[in-house]
C-alpha cells in the first residue's frame, strides 16, 4: 500500500513540476554600505506572493541604463528569505540595479528576459567611499597607537633631559658576561645567533642591539665571536653592528670580517651550517638572542652536547620550553625586550619599555573593571576594545 | 581497542596493475632513501655522508629557493609587467637594483633607502595587525560576563571541559598576574612579587602545554619518515623494473632498498669510524 | 642626503601602511597595494643578496682548497644545476618527468624531511638528560607537558577510569592557563611591535640603517 | 645503585636515540587501532565547510613544506576532498617558496579524482613571497598579489575569479599553516581588518599559540596536529578503513601512542635518576 502512494505521489509532482513561488519583486534598493572602499553596493530587495511564479532571481546591473550585465550568483527563491547582496565593481560612478525573475527553464540571455519583463524596476546609487573608518574600535584602536607615540616620546624627553627610568636588572644580564669571560678563559669564540626572521622583526632588533653591547665586551675581552645568520639583511647589520662595537671598545683590528656569517636562508640548511659550526668550532659559550622556531632545539641540544654554556632569549612562545630546558639562563619573552633597553640604556629603548609597562598596567585595570562591568550587564569596555570588519 | 591485521590497515587502497617503473624513478626512490639514511646518520656522529647530505641540501634548497621566488615574484610582478610597458613598474626595478648595489662597496649606501621602504612597511602593516588582533581583540575577549557564565556552566563544568565561572575569573586574573610579570620599570615589592609568581606559574603551565604538543609534532614528522622508508606512502602498487618483467609489490621493493642502504651506511660508518680511531692513535 | 632621503622615506612608506588600516577608500588602497607590491619585489631581491653572499663566501673556499672544500663544491654545484634546471624549465617544471621535479621529489623532500624529523631524537635526549623538575616551575612545566602528552593520544583515552577525565583536564589546560600565559605574551608582543613600529617610522630606530 | 643510575644517566644519547626509532618503527609495522574522540575544534571546523553551498568559493592558502607534510598533507588532501565533493569553488594560494611543486601533485589528485576543471572549479595561484606584505596584498587585492596563476593564466580571466578582488570575496579562508607566515599573520593582518572568517590547519607547535585566536572568535575552526588531521580525516571519510584512501594521520596517531609513552617514560626515569643520584651526592 505504502509502495502504491509513493509511486502515485512520484507520477503527480513529475506529471506537474513545480512551478515556483508567485513573486514580484518590491522595495528593490540599492545603497552604498558604511566605511566601504567606494565600489561596493549593497542591493536589497523583497519578493512578494503576487505575479507570475518563478524559481530564482538574479540581479542584473548597468552603469549606462543601456546595456545590462548579470552579476552575482542565482540566488534560489525561498520561503522568509532576505534578499541582499554585496556587489563588488569594477568602477566607481552610478550604477543601476534590476532584479530578473528566473524559471528553471529561463533563457541565460540578459536580453531576453528583460523583454519578456520579467524584471522588476530600476534602481540606482552611487558608491561613496570612506576616507576613515569612524568606527569605535577604530578610533580606540588610533587612539592607542596615539598614546603609546605620546608616551614614548614623553619618556624619551625625560630620559634625554638626564632623569634615571629605573629598570630593574634581570639575571639573565650576568649570565652574558659571565659566558663571555669563560671563552675569554678557555680561548674559545663565542657563538652568536640572532635569530631566524627578518630584520624587521622586532626580536631581530633588540637582538641586534644586545649584539652591540655584546660586541663591545667581547673585544674588551680580546675573545672571539662567531655571529651566524639566516637572513642575508640580517648578516649585512650584524656585520656592521659588531664592526661598529669593535670600533667603539678600541680594537677596530680585532674585528674578523669572517667572523659574521651567513650561513642560508632555508631554515634547516641553516640549522645544520650551524650545528657544523657548534661541532667543528666548538664555541664556549652560545647565545641565542632573537626569533627562533623549529631549530631551537637542535640547536641548543648540540650545544649541550658540546658543553657550551648557553643562554637564550626569545618571545617565540613554542620554542620557549626547549630553550628553559636545555638552556643555562633563557629571557622569556619581554625580558629579552628589557634586556636590550637595560643593556644599552638607549633612552629610545627605555622610553618604549617604560611606555608598554604603562599599557600593560591600563590593560590590566581595563579587564579588571570591564569584567566587573560586563557581569553587570554592561558590554561599554568590550565594545571599545573590539574592531568589527 | 580493534586490532586490525596488518594488510586491513595500511593497505587500503585497490591495488592497480603493475606500473613500470623507469629508472629515474628507480634511481629517485634510492636517492631518497640514501639522503634520508644519510641525515639520520648525524645521529651518530657528524660524518663525511652527512656533511654531503648536507652541503646538498645547503644547494639545492637556495636554487629551489630561488627558481620559486623567481617565477612567483620577479616575473609576474615585475618582468611582466615591465613588458607589457607598465610605467610605475621601473620604480620597483629602480629600488631593487639599489638594493643590489648593496654588494658593491662604492655604491653600497645606495641600498638604504630600499631597505628603509620595505622595513618601514613591515614596521606600518604590523603594528596596526599586532595592536588590533593581539592587543584589542584579545583583551575583549579576556571580560567575562560571570552571571551569564553561571547560568550556561555553573562554577566548573566538566562536560565542557572546565568551563566555569572558576575557570574564566582564573584566566582574568592569570592574565593579570603573567602582564604584571613583564613589569620591568619598578622595584619588586613582596607583593609585587607574589603576583610575579603567579605569573611564572601559569606561564609554565602554558608552557607545559606546548612542549607536549611539540613533542607530538616532531614524533609525527619522524613517523612520516618511518612510513616513507617502510614503502608506506603511496598506495601499495605492484611494479615492474624491467618491461615485461615480473611484478614487485612497491612496497617490498622500497623496504629492500631501505635495509640495503641502511647497512651500506652502517657498514660505511664503521669503517670510518675505525679508521679514525687508528689515525688518532 | 645619504641619511635624510631613507628616513624620509620610512615615514612616508610607514604612514601610508599605517593608514592602509583606516582608510578604506579604494583610491587610497590602489596606493597601498601598489606599495605592497614594491615591497613583495625588494623582499625578493634581498633573497637574490644571499645568494649571491653564499658564492662569495664558499667560491674562495673552493679555489684556495681550503677545509671542506670538497663538500662546498658539491654545494655551488648543487646550487648551480638545480637553479640552471629549474629556470630553463619554466611553467612546467613541476609536471611529472620534468628534472625538476626529480630532483625536488627525491632530493629536496627526504632532505628537508628528515632534518625535521631529527628533532624527535633530539626531544627524546632533552627529555632524558635536561628536563629536570629542579623547582616548582620545572615540576609544573613537566606536570602539563606529560599530562598533555598522555591525554592526546588515543591510549590515553584508553585508560580506565581518568582517560575520561585526561581530555577534560588537557583541555582546560589549553582552554584556561595557555590562554592566559598566551595572551599576556601576545599583549606584550603587540606593545612591543606598536612602539618599534613608531620608532622606525618616526626615524627613531636606525639600526637597520646601519646604526646612527 | 648510585653508581648504575650514574651509569643509566651518563649514558651515551644514542641508545635514547634507538629507543625512539624502534619506539615508532614497531608501532608503524604493527599498528594498533584505538577509536577517539572527535576535537571539538576539530567539529566546528568541519561543520562550518560542511554548510558551505555549491558555487560557494573559498580560498586555501598552503603554507606548509615537505618537512611538516606528515601533519597537514593529510588534512590538506582530506579538506580538498570535502569541498570538492561539495562542488565548491577552491582558490589555492602559498606563501612558502617549497609548497609549490609539494602541493601541486595533491590539488592535481585530488582534482581529477572529483572531475573538477581548472580555473573553473579550483585553481593554484602559485607563490608569493613577502609574508606580511603578501597577505596584505590578499587582504587588499589578490589580483594584484596574484597577476597571473601558476599556469600563468591571467589571474583576473579565470572565471573562478569572478566577483572576487579581495580576501573578504571569498566565503572563507582556511589556513593550512606549518608556522611562520601562516595562520597567525592571518589572523594578525586581516581576519580583524575585514573581519573574515578563518580557520586553520596546523601543526602541533603552533597549536598552543592558535588555541587563543579560536576562543576569541578570530578563528572558526582549529585542526591541531596529527590528531587534528585525523579527527578531519575521520569526518570526512567516515569509515574507517576506506577503499582506495589512505588515512595518513588516522594510521599515524596509532603510532603516536608508543613514542608520547617513551618520551614520558623518559622524563620519569630520568628525574627519578637525577634526584636520588642528587640525595646521595648531597
Amino acid at each position: 500500500m505504502k509502495k502504491f502512494l509513493t509511486a502515485i505521489l512520484f507520477l503527480f509532482t513529475t506529471a506537474f513540476p513545480s512551478t515556483g513561488f508567485a513573486s514580484t519583486v518590491t522595495d528593490l534598493s540599492v545603497e552604498s554600505p558604511k566605511n566601504s572602499d567606494g565600489l561596493t553596493l549593497h542591493i536589497s530587495w523583497d519578493l512578494s506572493d503576487e505575479g507570475e511564479p518563478a524559481d530564482a532571481v538574479r540581479v542584473v546591473r548597468s552603469s549606462d541604463g543601456q546595456s545590462w550585465e548579470f552579476t552575482g550568483d542565482i540566488i534560489a527563491i525561498a520561503d522568509d528569505a532576505e534578499y541582499t547582496i554585496s556587489d563588488r565593481l569594477d568602477e566607481p560612478g552610478t550604477w543601476s540595479y534590476k532584479v530578473v525573475l528566473l524559471n528553471t527553464d529561463s533563457p541565460d540571455e540578459v536580453g531576453a528576459l528583460l523583454e519578456v519583463s520579467r524584471s522588476s524596476g530600476e534602481a540606482s546609487g552611487t558608491p561613496v567611499g570612506a576616507w576613515f573608518n569612524a568606527q569605535t574600535g577604530h578610533l580606540s584602536l588610533l587612539g592607542l597607537i596615539l598614546l603609546v607615540g605620546w608616551l614614548m616620546l614623553h619618556y624619551t624627553k625625560r630620559a634625554m633631559s638626564g632623569e634615571e627610568i629605573y629598570i630593574r636588572k634581570m639575571p639573565g644580564i650576568e649570565a652574558i658576561e659571565e659566558g663571555i669571560g669563560r671563552a675569554t678563559e678557555m680561548g674559545k669564540p663565542v657563538l652568536y645567533v640572532p635569530g631566524i626572521d627578518d630584520l624587521q622583526d622586532i626580536q631581530t632588533i633588540a637582538s641586534m642591539l644586545i649584539l652591540g653591547q655584546i660586541s663591545k665586551t667581547i673585544a674588551e675581552y680580546q675573545a672571539d665571536l662567531i655571529v651566524s645568520c639566516c637572513i642575508p639583511i640580517v648578516r649585512e647589520v650584524a656585520d656592521e653592528v659588531v664592526r661598529a662595537g669593535f670600533y667603539q671598545a678600541g680594537h677596530p683590528d680585532a674585528f674578523d670580517p669572517t667572523s659574521v656569517r651567513f650561513i642560508s636562508s632555508e631554515q634547516f640548511a641553516f640549522c645544520a651550517g650551524t650545528n657544523g659550526i657548534i661541532h667543528r668550532e666548538k664555541p664556549a659559550t652560545n647565545i641565542y638572542f632573537g626569533r627562533f622556531f623549529a631549530e631551537s632545539l637542535i640547536l641548543a641540544e648540540t650545544g649541550y652536547v658540546n658543553r657550551s654554556i648557553q643562554i637564550a632569549g626569545t618571545a617565540e612562545a613554542t620554542q620557549l620550553p626547549f630553550f628553559i630546558a636545555a638552556c643555562d639562563y633563557t629571557l622569556i619573552g619581554e625580558e629579552l625586550f628589557a634586556v636590550s633597553a637595560y643593556l644599552s640604556r638607549d633612552p629610545r629603548l627605555v622610553s618604549s619599555l617604560k611606555a608598554s609597562d604603562i599599557i600593560k598596567v591600563a590593560c590590566v585595570v581595563a579587564m579588571l573593571v570591564g569584567t566587573v562591568l560586563a557581569s553587570l550587564g554592561n558590554d561599554i569596555l568590550i565594545n571599545l576594545f573590539s574592531i568589527s570588519g | 581497542m580493534i586490532t586490525l591485521p596488518l594488510t586491513s590497515v595500511l593497505l587500503t587502497a585497490t591495488p592497480l596493475t603493475a606500473t613500470h617503473l623507469t629508472a629515474g624513478s628507480l634511481i629517485g626512490i634510492w636517492v631518497s632513501i640514501f639522503l634520508t639514511l644519510a641525515i639520520f646518520s648525524f645521529l651518530y656522529e657528524d660524518n663525511p655522508i652527512y656533511k654531503l647530505a648536507e652541503h646538498i641540501f645547503l644547494g639545492i634548497s637556495i636554487a629551489i629557493g630561488a627558481t620559486e621566488i623567481y617565477y612567483g615574484v620577479f616575473k609576474p610582478n615585475l618582468i611582466d609587467k615591465l613588458a607589457e610597458g607598465r610605467l610605475l613598474s621601473i620604480i620597483p626595478l629602480i629600488l631593487l637594483v639599489m638594493l643590489l648595489l648593496k654588494m658593491t662597496k662604492k655604491f653600497d649606501y645606495m641600498a638604504k633607502v630600499p631597505i628603509a621602504f620595505i622595513v618601514a612597511a613591515f614596521a606600518g602593516v604590523k603594528l596596526t595587525g599586532e595592536a588590533n588582533a593581539n592587543l584589542m581583540t584579545q583583551v575583549a575577549q579576556s571580560m567575562p560576563n560571570l552571571p551569564e557564565v553561571y547560568r550556561e556552566h555553573g562554577i566548573w563544568s566538566w562536560d565542557a571541559d572546565g568551563a566555569g565561572v572558576f575557570s574564566s575569573i582564573f584566566l582574568v586574573l592569570g592574565l593579570c598576574a603573567c602582564l604584571l610579570h613583564f613589569y620591568f620599570s619598578a622595584k619588586q615589592t613582596k607583593s609585587m612579587a607574589v603576583v610575579s609568581k603567579i605569573g611564572i606559574i601559569v606561564l609554565m603551565l602554558s608552557f607545559g602545554a606546548s612542549f607536549g604538543y611539540t613533542v607530538m609534532g616532531r614524533i609525527s614528522l619522524a613517523i612520516g619518515r618511518a612510513q616513507e622508508l617502510l614503502g608506506l606512502d603511496k598506495p601499495p602498487i605492484d611494479v615492474t623494473i624491467t618491461s615485461g618483467g615480473d611484478p614487485i609489490n612497491r612496497m617490498s621493493l622500497v623496504r629492500m632498498i631501505s635495509f640495503g642502504t641502511l647497512i651500506l651506511v652502517i657498514v660505511f660508518l664503521a669503517v670510518w669510524q675505525k679508521r679514525r680511531t687508528q689515525s688518532e692513535e | 642626503m645619504k641619511r635624510t632621503v631613507p628616513l624620509i622615506i620610512s615615514f612616508i612608506v610607514g604612514v601610508v601602511m599605517v593608514g592602509e588600516f583606516f582608510i578604506p577608500h579604494y583610491r587610497y588602497r590602489a596606493v597601498t597595494s601598489e606599495l605592497l607590491e614594491w615591497g613583495l619585489i625588494l623582499a625578493a631581491g634581498a633573497f637574490i643578496l644571499g645568494l649571491v653572499n653564499l658564492i662569495q663566501v664558499n667560491l674562495p673556499v673552493v679555489m684556495q682548497k681550503k677545509e671542506d672544500w670538497g663538500y662546498k663544491l658539491v654545494m655551488i654545484i648543487t646550487l648551480v644545476v638545480t637553479l640552471g634546471i629549474g629556470l630553463y624549465s619554466g611553467t612546467g617544471r613541476q609536471d611529472d618527468g620534468q628534472n625538476y621535479k626529480w630532483l625536488f621529489d627525491y632530493m629536496f623532500v627526504p632532505l628537508n624531511a628528515t632534518m625535521f624529523a631529527l628533532l624527535a631524537f633530539y626531544i627524546a635526549s632533552a627529555a632524558f638528560r635536561a628536563f629536570r623538575a629542579r623547582n616548582l616551575e620545572a615540576t609544573l612545566l613537566l606536570a602539563a607537558a606529560i599530562l598533555v602528552m598522555l591525554a592526546r593520544v588515543p591510549i590515553g583515552e584508553a585508560i580506565p577510569v581518568i582517560g575520561d577525565y585526561l581530555p577534560k583536564v588537557m583541555n582546560w589546560i589549553m582552554d584556561v592557563p595557555n590562554i592566559a600565559g598566551r595572551r599576556a605574551i601576545f599583549i606584550g608582543a603587540a606593545l612591543g611591535a606598536v612602539s618599534t613600529g613608531l620608532r622606525v617610522i618616526l626615524g627613531l630606530e636606525r639600526s637597520h640603517l646601519g646604526g646612527e | 645503585m648510585y653508581q648504575l643510575l650514574k651509569r643509566f644517566q651518563s649514558m651515551d644519547r644514542r641508545w635514547v636515540f634507538l629507543g625512539m626509532a624502534l619506539a615508532i618503527v614497531i608501532p608503524t609495522l604493527y599498528p594498533v587501532h584505538f577509536p577517539t574522540k572527535v576535537d571539538e575544534r576539530v567539529q566546528s571546523l568541519y561543520d562550518r565547510i560542511d554548510q558551505l553551498e555549491a558555487g560557494d568559493t573559498v580560498f586555501v592558502s598552503a603554507d606548509f613544506d615537505p618537512a611538516s607534510r606528515p601533519e597537514l598533507e593529510p588534512f590538506f588532501r582530506a579538506n580538498l576532498h570535502h569541498m570538492f565533493s561539495r562542488d565548491v569553488n577552491i582558490v589555492i594560494g602559498s606563501l612558502w617558496p617549497f609548497a609549490p611543486p609539494l602541493v601541486t601533485p595533491m590539488i592535481e589528485d585530488l582534482a581529477t579524482q572529483h572531475g573538477g576543471v581548472y580555473g573553473e572549479d579550483y585553481a593554484f595561484l602559485g607563490f608569493k613571497l613577502g609574508n606580511e606584505l603578501a597577505i596584505k596584498m590578499i587582504g587588499d587585492d589578490i589580483l594584484k598579489a596574484f597577476p597571473v596563476d601558476s599556469r600563468e593564466n591571467v589571474t583576473a580571466d579565470l572565471p573562478i575569479m569572478s566577483g572576487i578582488r579581495q580576501a573578504q570575496d571569498f566565503e572563507l579562508i582556511v589556513s593550512v599553516s606549518a608556522g611562520f607566515p601562516g595562520t597567525r599573520e592571518y589572523v594578525l593582518q586581516i581576519q580583524g581588518q575585514y573581519d573574515l572568517e578563518i580557520a586553520s590547519s596546523t601543526t602541533a607547535v603552533s597549536t598552543p599559540d592558535y588555541v587563543p585566536f579560536y576562543k576569541a572568535g578570530q578563528l572558526f575552526g582549529l585542526a591541531g596536529g596529527m590528531p587534528g588531521s585525523a579527527h578531519y580525516e575521520q569526518l570526512v571519510y567516515r569509515d574507517y578503513p576506506v577503499e582506495g584512501v589512505r588515512m595518513m594521520a588516522t594510521q599515524a596517531l596509532d603510532v603516536l601512542n608508543l613514542g608520547h609513552l617513551y618520551i614520558i617514560i623518559l622524563i620519569v626515569f630520568g628525574n627519578i635518576a637525577f634526584f636520588l643520584t642528587r640525595e646521595v651526592e648531597e
